[in-house]
């Protein structure tokens, strides 16, 4: 008897079971709340770019002028907010930024047209909040350079130009300067020796 | 989520009784579709039987597609599933070897395990050859141990070696299968037509 | 030929056709914002100017250094063994293979800690683990490290321990006696700033 | 699983589709669960490894290729998931054979044309070709050409190729022996 003259029902119905299940994965896929809006590289970009930090001076200029529409959060804990605060600054603490409602609210703010200015007690509390923003979608949100310390700085008129990313100092004339005495012991570094790994390999060899 | 038992999320003596499990089902299934007679492997070669093909072409083409499916869904983390390594020249001979073997002697390991578990006594010598033949393999390894890892691509996947992504390359085995499995079903037709004294064992 | 055959046929290379027209869904390694959020607001990402400098004293052989300033800012002058991933070359796939190597603790840093921070949250989207950043970046290694401050009288013995610390860590890295630590500032006044003005980067 | 009996006038063995379904989703089960497809020579391997250990222990360690499966803890090679898995393929095997009425007496199965001594013969030349050739190709049909295809590994791809590839090329000369 030929094989083919069996009436496959068995298989159609094995075979339709499968299907199922892939069906059943694809309407499970849950969309995730949030998505990156930005790819890895284009975030690479925007670092590199210097792009959404906000000086105080402007924020100033920002605040009194009437033309822009400009909400500031406070992404320091309650008590911090408290003892002061960006006047007319609104209380977000950073594990609390994307909650539902603060997402529906700054989709709103975005739709307006307004400028998000987020600012923690230094730069580097608000930056990772910022960043995160950035790369899902909102690109009104801004950074307040320098964070409330340099702020308040600013206010008390103590302070220059903020540039934290620069070198204070020429790292190889200050860290060479004792080499003077004559000694000269400073090895150049080595070069890093690292074994390239390849990440895959995390599933045990041996096969057949 | 998975694979589960890299991730560890199996753990400890378990992992032994699903290896006996999955190989269960899979003597299990390769003795209830024939491939513990080696006339219906063979059958494969002269056109009067391909059972093989579309045991394994089904087989292949089922997984794939599911194994994409299952990493699109993030059931899978594909990452950590074993991918073979490629080993050009070696592999290139060990196919030849293989595919001689499999015409001469008409099993592979995995079928000769269930004809011999249904008492085929070529089953036996089949197995017993093969024991043999890893042996004599292992014996002589130091010959030809550059030979063994020379040309080593690593864990090359298709999609990868031809520049295309793996979704095409499944749909293409999807495609080329079904052909097979229409061409095959005439050339099996035919061939039968000429054999009256052909029958399944 | 039966009619389910060709059912079968059809409904397999609908499938895998079905692979092709998926829509592209994100990377599955890369971790949910929400993730990210919350790692972002631990701390402990941060490693100290003094923790590097005994692990590079050491010898620690799992850590890997990163520096993401520009490669002629790194000519220059950079940490013993660190590497040098310009910020604007993070993506790179070569640069790539130097992340999730099994047993290795990735710390990067910068002039100040705010670009090596940005670095780290990316490398933190892509599902890295065991990555740090050297808080108040190369600034601060100057002022701590290689410009140890002797405490005031009043200081705490733990902060004597630091600075002699300190002093043992600047010898290591500048060639100075220990003997003679006041060599090492010759020529350069100790910043001092105004209160309030502690900005760059809280070193 | 059907593990019915199937009716007498149909034949003894399943739709060679609904197997290839089965194995394919057992393959699939395989991958999820253990991130590894199916293997079949890989437990001989560790069983002459084993074998040889115990009765050369030293020959063992000075060949490269047995010490690369002898674990270092000291621990027996064939307490090993490819052990396992061949056990249970030999039994699931036995039972499949058991339910469709196969199981029987030892038997040699040839062509007409040919004798049970020849057909033992090339049987045995077979089996040893392939064990060489298994190694050479990092695992045989179910290790190599079918898991390894089937996670689309390349070189998986080219044992498959060549092992049916030959197999057609050299049909010719073997005829004899099966039809």
């Amino acid at each position: 008897m030929h094989v083919h003259e069996l009436n496959p029902k068995k298989t159609v119905i094995t075979m339709v079971i499968f299907v199922v299940v892939i069906i059943a994965g694809l309407l499970t896929l849950t969309n995730p709340r949030l998505k990156y809006a930005l790819t890895p590289e284009q975030t690479v970009l925007l670092t590199v770019s210097d792009d959404g930090g906000i000086t105080p001076e402007k924020l100033e200029l920002m605040l009194t002028g009437s033309t822009e529409k400009v909400e500031i959060i406070d992404i320091r804990n309650h008590y911090e907010f408290a003892r002061g605060h960006i006047p007319g600054a609104r209380n977000i603490s950073a594990v609390e930024l994307l909650e539902k409602d603060n997402i529906e609210w700054l989709k709103d703010l975005q739709e307006k047209g307004f400028t998000v200015v987020i600012y923690g007690k230094n730069q580097m509390q608000a930056n990772g909040p910022w960043m995160v923003f950035r790369q899902i979608g909102f690109s009104n949100v801004h950074v307040l350079l320098g964070g409330y310390q340099y702020y308040l700085a600013y206010k008390n008129h103590e302070t220059q130009n903020y540039s934290p990313c620069k070198a204070d100092f020429n790292y190889a004339e200050v860290a060479k300067v004792s080499v003077t005495s004559g000694e000269d012991n400073n090895q150049p570094a080595k070069k890093t020796t690292i074994v390239r790994r390849k990440k895959k390999g995390g599933a045990v060899a041996g096969g057949c | 989520m998975g694979p589960l038992i890299p991730q560890e999320i199996i753990t400890g003596q378990w992992d032994f009784v699903i290896a006996l499990l999955i190989g269960g089902a899979f003597g299990f299934i390769l003795e209830a579709s024939g491939f513990s007679s080696s006339r219906n492997i063979a059958g494969v070669f002269y056109g009067y039987n391909f059972v093989v093909l579309r045991v394994f072409f089904t087989a292949m083409i089922v997984a794939m597609v599911g194994l994409l499916y299952f990493s699109y869904f993030g059931w899978i983390d594909l990452d950590l599933v074993f991918v073979l390594p490629t080993y050009l020249n070696s592999m290139l001979f060990g196919g030849f070897l293989m595919g001689l073997g499999f015409v001469i002697g008409g099993f592979c390991p995995g079928t000769s395990y269930t004809a011999v578990a249904i008492g085929k006594i070529d089953g036996i010598v089949f197995a017993t050859g093969f024991l043999i033949g890893v042996f004599l393999f292992a014996e002589g390894f130091p010959f030809y141990e550059d030979f063994y890892t020379a040309n080593d691509l690593g864990n090359i996947t298709i999609g990868e070696m031809f520049g295309i992504s793996n979704e095409w390359i499944a749909f293409l085995f999807v495609v080329v299968a079904i052909v097979a499995f229409y061409v095959t079903w005439l050339i099996e037709k035919r061939v039968r037509k000429n054999m009256t004294e052909y029958k399944f064992e | 030929m039966n009619k389910n055959y060709l059912f079968l046929a059809i409904l397999m290379i609908l499938l895998a056709a079905g692979l092709l027209l998926v829509p592209e869904r994100q990377n599955y390694q890369q971790i949910k914002p929400e993730k990210l959020m919350w790692d972002i607001t631990q701390t402990s990402r941060f490693v100290t100017v003094d923790q590097v400098a005994q692990m590079i004293i050491e010898g620690d052989p799992t850590l890997e250094l990163i520096d993401i300033r520009p490669a002629k800012d790194f000519e220059a002058f950079s940490l013993t063994n660190a590497i040098n991933i310009p910020l604007d070359s993070l993506m790179k796939p070569d640069y790539q293979d130097y992340f999730g190597i099994e047993d290795m603790n990735v710390v990067f840093y910068g002039n100040s800690d705010i670009k090596a921070d940005q670095a780290w949250v990316i490398s933190k989207r892509m599902g890295y683990n065991s990555i740090y950043v050297m808080q108040g970046g190369l600034n601060c290694w100057i002022r701590k490290i290689i410009q140890p401050v002797e405490p005031e009288e009043s200081a705490s013995q733990e902060e004597f321990d630091l600075y002699q610390f300190r002093k043992g860590a600047c010898a290591f890295f500048t060639g100075t006696k220990v003997e003679a630590p006041d060599a090492g500032k010759t020529g350069i006044k100790v910043v001092k700033r105004k209160k309030g003005t502690a900005v760059a980067g809280g070193c | 699983m059907d593990t019915k009996i199937v009716k007498k006038q149909q034949p003894k063995y399943i739709n060679p589709y609904f197997g290839g379904i089965l194995l394919g989703l057992l393959l699939l089960a395989a991958f999820f669960i253990a991130g590894r497809g199916l293997s079949a020579s890989g437990a001989v391997k560790l069983l002459v490894v084993t074998v040889v250990d115990k009765v050369a222990p030293a020959h063992a360690e000075g060949n490269a290729y047995y010490s690369k499966f002898i674990p270092a803890d000291g621990s027996s090679p064939l307490y090993n998931w490819l052990i396992f898995g061949a056990i249970g393929t030999f039994f699931g095997g036995m039972l499949s054979g058991a339910i469709f009425g196969r199981l029987k007496k030892l038997r040699v199965e040839h062509s007409p044309k040919i004798s049970a001594r020849t057909r033992l013969i090339a049987a045995g030349a077979g089996g040893i070709l392939f064990g060489i050739g298994s190694q050479f190709g990092r695992g045989c049909s179910s290790g190599a050409a079918l898991s390894g295809t089937a996670s689309l590994s390349f070189g998986g791809l080219i044992v498959m190729a060549l092992m049916f590839g030959i197999g057609y090329v050299f049909a010719w000369f073997f005829r004899k022996l099966w039809i």
